[in-house]
């Protein structure tokens, strides 16, 4: 590894640092880090929104056509078209004439529910009607487990639970009598399933925290070149910079104490 | 106002932060540290191990290292597990790597892996002590990378004819039949058992034409939201047994007595978990006393 | 000039071609051994084809019977290979597909993957010679070109066997008895299949040695586009009687009809953290999500936006709204604009309430996290489609000891907000919120409408299951069916 | 025409998006892609009015001073250092003159800032000007390095991926393991048995966390595995069917009424 690659993991590894420090309050180092990734993102996206979408989606299907004739003399010239449309858009820049800006704004939320009618009701509603009417299986009710999961009934409980569920979210009727207790019902499902999906993501959010630690520790081995392979540039200015880092972070930490301590006493 | 709080209502109201240092400091030290936690074995990671465990020296198993570094963190630790286990019993191994992206990849793990055999280790499992001198890996003797060809469907049934048929030469360009380990190996009828370490369609493939047609053990890797829906083919016995994520790698690790990445993982995972229960409960506790405190004021 | 330039381009078409023509049939071959060492499998029989139906077009459906070799033993089929007959004039066009490509490599500047001393490395060089503009124009008259000829591969087609050849399509694994031959739609591409044009299709069964035995041949057949897809029509009587009832139901309030919806928490919590932030001083911030202008749950959650901003303005409270998609954006301020307009109070709105911040989910989370550390708002919003970020927003809003509201449609986020906010609503509730807080009666006779469909969908269900024990059973549950 | 049209092209292009679903002929699909290829141009447009708000809201902060003013020129830098690298790239060995040019446009940034917010905006202007000519000066002059806007060299500069690998990957990726700590803190808050439900959502994720611990008596790890997967896969699969439906239906009643025209509250009229 190179000193500079070495030195851009390190900037990467105070990054990371500042970023946690979030975790203890908000601090300059944080403050640093969301300004600084709130505009490389932002300028990331530019970049990449206008290579991977603009270029090919817009300006390589009119690049055939000259400015002079507005580019109407392109083989696909109805490009046009939304690129005008974009243009209004950008009416928002002036008082007067912003209401311009809510044309296209129509059209694209005209064009997104209407594209949604159809499409939700058959993926959400149509196939999943459709996935609960099974056969139960009744040779193996209970499958040898009562915790089976394949078995006929779990598989009830699944289409009765989704039923008072459903039934939970009535809006024009009271959750009173036969009513209310199938909608009870339906809530501690509910509830249950979302005490579990919220138990099952824990063991995934750690390991993103494992990762972060992984990162560290590579950067570690690469300022005492620990790696299995030797690195043929490695020499002690990588070790400084290490240290530096590590210096910088306890005086930090001790900084935070001692005025933490000092508020206390008066 | 802080001399009236007594313990349990401190337990109901921390500073969060104490939680957040509790955990830094129990993932820290856990991840660091140097020791390993029991895993509970289940059915079906054993039957992979016992099977593989039972092969004699010499024999052949085929691992299909089907996924891309998309899925590395949950099947690179059963890759590692599966092959060290069976280098050390001086099983040969013929390996493919049938996803696109894989074979870079695999190449490097089998690289990297081929190392670690070089020094002397003990392991202790089945009640046994397993003493394994260090030996060097060596390509063609060892094992044998077959590499990636499209139409992966067409590529598994085609091994089972002949493996010379799609990959006349290995990953490296050495024709197989100039390999030692590969004379008389023909087809899946010299190789004792199938692994498919897979995060994607690859193992619907490997069950139906693979294990469909030539009928040899096979046994699967999958990515942990793979696996329920794979336990199925678990109870038509189609498939001898099934590694479900870093849960399943370190259960085979458990069994091999070989702690690796899979370990080190869980035992960050399952302290951490202690970590939010321990607090869970302590939160409970406060409340229930203080309520109690509360209502017995209230009379 | 130019005319030279064309009649050099179709002079190396017309060398090429011939050469090409036995390049795409020998394609399937690449894994054979020797043709003659054993004997040919049986070949597959009875081929037959359709027109895929629902479709776009230029698409077939083949079926076989599989050759009585499949199935283990020595001389075992091994694949199954699809072959086409096309007409000299598709070769001929397809020349000029290839020549398109390489232009349109030349003029995009990525020339790689071109192999050193190919025919596309022959066309190549010649096509560097001209200039932009130039190439430009080549491209365009080949383009216009191919459509003309295009045309006529109906009539091209007529002349089987005479004046074609077989075309390798794709192969299939043993055991494969049917294969969909999707052709591509555009002209342009080498897939291209015509629609009303004769098709005429083979399918050999290959061995381990590459032995071959052809199926008889399969045509003429055409393939052909539909105006009505079948397989959707439950979602048309779906679509059709959920706006019926929408309408119905709508109209009945605007005459009046009183019609009840039972209270949702989180909806009465919103009036209420608008009069808290009026008291303590202190701003409002109102989360779209990260969906886009085309989700409905941000569209939703604008109607929500609207009715929150309207009264905002009337309490004189401030508003913040950070925003993660440009046209939410605009949207969003169009709705504040006027809703502080409709509060009579335009003096008090301000550009940057409704702000832009970036388009990158967790860069995004870190500009709300300071928001809310740094401004301390009273009371946080968050409505709108959601993903992992939500427990991070929720977690730091408690931390700055602001009011929660939450409603999302991401099931795998409506844990988190239960657990961290104080009024979570729930799925479908995000949708019902706008109708509530409006407390419009025409709005509320949309929740009648779909308390009935749901009703519909129970009853429906339920009939469903018991049915599905008996054996005539299917016909009711096929009822449902939607294939894709 | 102001307030009507819009509504218009919102039950137009509903209307035929609707019907278009059913029809598989080609036609229809080709308007269909057609009509999605203009909301992502539209949306790369208004993408100008997003920069623009950023640059306007970070402006306005350091006009009026405002608590971390200073932080706004590190987001505004930041923003105009990556489109300087995302346009240019290197064609030689090394790099030329190209730092004098990033620097002289981040000088014109910095000018530009100024002329908008200080008085005497002449003089900044000035300067803005003169690191323009600078700017220019050195693309026109310096071989070793291009410019690039319609072909995508700029995505593979060096300073461009090192500044995605190494600024903006470590803090989105830390940004997102915050998750393993608020999961345990609001776990630690809400989980208090105060009532069924809650007793209820605390017990499932309870279960569930245990699903792998191996420290427990008599065959309890068997049991309480088996019990979490019954819960991801019984109840929270009934959950998870009903909720889907009733998205489905609010959805559409959404969008029905917004094509409909009867709920307007989403360009601010109801």
């Amino acid at each position: 590894m190179e000193f500079s690659d070495f030195l851009w993991m390190t900037c990467g590894i105070f990054l990371t640092l500042a970023t946690f420090s979030f975790l203890y309050k908000d601090n300059p180092f944080y403050k640093f880090a969301e300004h600084l990734v709130v505009g490389v993102s932002a300028g990331f996206f530019v970049v990449v929104l206008w290579h991977g979408t603009l270029v090919p989606n817009l300006f390589q299907k009119l690049e055939d056509g000259d400015w002079y004739m507005l580019w109407l003399n392109s083989s696909e010239w109805w490009y046009i078209i939304p690129a005008l449309l974009g243009v209004l858009m950008w009416t928002r820049f002036s008082k007067e004439y912003s209401w311009v800006s809510r044309w296209p704004m129509g059209l694209y939320i005209g064009i997104s529910t209407g594209i949604a009618i159809p499409l939700e009701m058959s993926n959400r509603v149509n196939k999943q009607l459709h996935a609960m009417m099974i056969e139960i299986d009744w040779a193996n009710f209970f499958g040898g487990n009562i915790l089976s999961t394949t078995s006929g009934f779990a598989q009830l409980l699944i289409f009765v639970g989704a039923i008072a569920a459903l039934i939970y979210f009535f809006f024009s009727k009271e959750h009173k009598g036969l009513f209310g207790g199938v909608a009870t019902f339906g809530i501690w499902i509910l509830m249950i399933g979302f005490g579990a999906s919220f138990g099952y993501t824990v063991m995934a959010r750690v390991s993103l925290f494992i990762n972060r630690m992984q990162d560290t520790k590579d950067w570690g081995i690469a300022a005492f070149n620990n790696a299995e392979v030797v690195n043929p540039h490695y020499g002690a200015q990588y070790q400084i910079v290490f240290w530096l880092l590590v210096l910088f972070v306890v005086g930090y930490i001790i900084n935070e104490i001692v005025s933490h301590l000092k508020s206390k006493q008066v | 106002m802080t001399e009236h709080k007594n313990i349990f209502d401190r337990m109901m109201s921390l500073d969060r932060r104490w939680i957040f240092l509790f955990l830094i400091v129990v993932c820290v030290a856990t991840y660091t540290a140097d020791f390993t936690i029991p895993i509970n074995t289940e059915a079906e990671v054993e039957s992979i191990f016992n099977f593989l465990d039972s092969l004699p020296e010499g024999d052949i198993v085929l691992v299909a290292i089907d996924y891309d570094p998309n899925n590395l963190a949950e099947l690179h630790p059963m890759t590692y597990a599966v092959v060290e286990h069976l280098w050390r019993k001086k099983v040969k191994i013929i390996f493919t790597s049938l996803s696109q992206l894989g074979p870079a990849m695999a190449d490097q793990a089998i690289r990297d892996i081929s190392d670690s055999l070089k020094v002397d280790k003990t392991y202790n499992y089945n009640g046994v002590e397993h003493n394994f001198k260090g030996r060097e890996i060596v390509n063609g003797v060892d094992y044998t990378f077959l590499g990636f060809k499209p139409y992966y469907a067409l590529i598994i049934l085609g091994m089972g004819q002949d493996f010379r048929l799609n990959f006349p030469s290995d990953y490296y360009g050495t024709p197989l039949d100039d390999l030692p380990m590969m004379q008389g190996v023909i087809n899946y009828d010299q190789v004792a058992c199938v692994v498919d370490l897979s995060g994607g369609n690859i193992t619907d493939a490997w069950i139906s034409y693979g294990q469909g047609r030539f009928n040899f053990p096979l046994m699967l890797g999958l990515t942990g939201v793979m696996v329920s829906q794979y336990y199925p083919f678990l109870g038509s016995g189609q498939v001898s047994g099934i590694m479900g994520g870093l849960l399943g790698a370190a259960q085979y690790e458990e069994l091999a007595d070989n702690p690796g990445r899979a370990k080190d993982g869980m035992r960050v995972q399952l302290f951490a978990h202690y970590v939010i229960i321990l607090f869970i409960v302590l939160g409970n506790i406060g409340f229930f006393m203080s309520r109690r405190k509360r209502m017995e004021g209230g009379n | 000039m130019k005319v030279k330039m064309l009649l050099a381009v179709f002079l190396l078409l017309a060398i090429c071609s011939n050469s090409y023509a036995q390049d795409t049939t020998a394609e399937g071959d690449t894994t054979a051994i020797s043709v003659d060492s054993l004997r040919l499998p049986a070949p597959p029989g009875n081929l037959s084809g359709r027109d895929k139906p629902n479709d776009h077009g230029h698409a077939i459906i083949l079926d076989w019977e599989l050759s009585p070799d499949d199935g283990g033993g020595s001389n075992s089929v091994l694949r199954y290979d699809i072959y086409k007959w096309v007409p000299q004039l598709m070769l001929d066009i397809n020349l000029v597909r290839d020549s398109i490509i390489i232009i349109q490599k030349i003029i995009r500047k990525t020339t790689d993957g071109i192999e050193e001393g190919s025919q596309a490395d022959s066309m190549l060089k010649v096509f560097s010679k001209f200039s932009k503009d130039e190439l430009f124009d080549i491209r365009n008259r080949l383009t216009d070109h191919i459509k003309a000829e295009n045309e006529g591969l109906a009539e091209a087609s007529k002349s089987y066997p005479e004046n074609g050849a077989w075309l390798f399509i794709d192969k299939k694994p043993s055991g494969t008895k049917t294969f969909d031959h999707i052709g591509s739609k555009e002209f342009k591409s080498k897939g291209f299949v015509p629609d009303y044009a004769d098709l005429y299709y083979r399918v050999d069964a290959v061995t381990i040695t590459g032995a071959k035995a052809s199926s008889e041949i399969f045509g003429p057949i055409q393939s052909s586009g539909q105006w009505y897809n079948t397989y959707r029509t439950p979602v048309v009587f779906s679509v059709f009687l959920f706006t019926i009832l929408t309408v119905f139901y709508v109209m009945r309030a605007k005459q009046g009809a009183d019609l009840y919806v039972r209270p949702l928490g989180g909806i009465e919590a919103v009036d209420d953290a608008i009069g808290r932030a009026t008291e303590m001083g202190r701003p409002i911030l109102y989360v779209l999500g990260l969906g886009s202008a085309a989700d409905i749950a941000t569209i939703a959650s604008f109607t929500i936006l609207g009715r929150v901003a309207k009264k905002v303005a009337e309490y004189q409270t401030e508003l913040l709204v950070p925003t993660y998609d440009p046209i939410v954006m605009t949207v969003a301020q169009e709705v504040v604009k006027s809703a502080y307009l409709d509060a009579g109070r335009p003096d008090a709105y301000k550009e940057d309430t409704v702000h832009f911040v970036t388009q990158s989910q967790f860069a995004y989370v870190a500009a709300v996290n300071g928001i809310m550390l740094r401004e301390l708002p009273a009371t946080n919003v968050y409505m709108g489609k959601f993903f992992a970020e939500s427990l991070i927003l929720a977690e730091t809003g408690a931390l700055a000891g602001s009011i929660q509201i939450s409603g999302t449609d991401e099931i795998a986020q409506i844990p988190f907000f239960i657990v961290a906010c104080d009024y979570t609503l729930i799925g479908e509730e995000l949708y019902a919120a706008s109708a509530y807080l409006g407390k419009d009666p025409v709005l509320l006779g949309s929740l009648k409408a779909q308390d009935y469909a749901k009703a519909a969908i129970i009853i429906l269900a339920v009939i469903g299951v018991i049915v599905a024990q008996f054996d005539f059973g299917h016909y009711y549950v096929d009822l449902f069916e939607v294939v894709n | 025409m102001k307030r009507q049209l819009p509504f218009l092209l919102v039950f137009i292009f509903g209307a035929f998006m609707t019907i278009q679903y059913y029809v598989p002929h080609e036609s229809s699909e080709f308007v269909y892609t057609f009509l999605l290829d203009w909301t992502m141009i539209i949306g790369i447009f208004a993408l100008a009015l997003g920069i623009w708000s950023l640059y306007h809201v970070s402006v306005d902060k350091i006009q009026h001073k405002k608590e971390n003013w200073i932080y706004s020129y590190v987001t505004l830098f930041g923003l105009f250092i990556m489109v300087v690298f995302g346009f240019s790239y290197k064609v030689g060995d090394s790099w030329g003159m190209y730092p004098l040019f990033v620097i002289a446009l981040m000088a014109l940034l910095y000018c530009l800032i100024h002329a908008s917010i200080s008085r005497s905006k002449g003089f900044w202007l000035g300067l803005s000007g003169a690191a323009l000519a600078v700017s220019f000066g050195v693309a026109f002059f310096d071989d070793s390095w291009k410019l690039a806007f319609m072909t995508s060299e700029g995505l593979k500069n060096t300073m461009f991926t090192n500044f995605a690998d190494f600024v903006l990957t470590p803090i989105l990726a830390t940004m997102f393991a915050l998750l393993a700590f608020f999961i345990a803190s609001a776990a630690y808050r809400a989980f208090r048995a105060r009532n069924v439900l809650a007793s209820l959502l605390l017990i499932a994720a309870i279960i569930v966390m245990l699903r792998f611990n191996p420290y427990m008596p008599f065959g309890l790890p068997e049991l309480v595995a088996e019990t979490s997967s019954w819960l991801m896969n019984v109840p929270n699969l009934a959950a998870q069917r009903a909720i889907v439906i009733g998205i489905g239906l609010g959805i559409v009643a959404t969008s029905l009424k917004v094509i409909l025209g009867i709920e307007r509250g989403y360009m601010g009229k109801g």
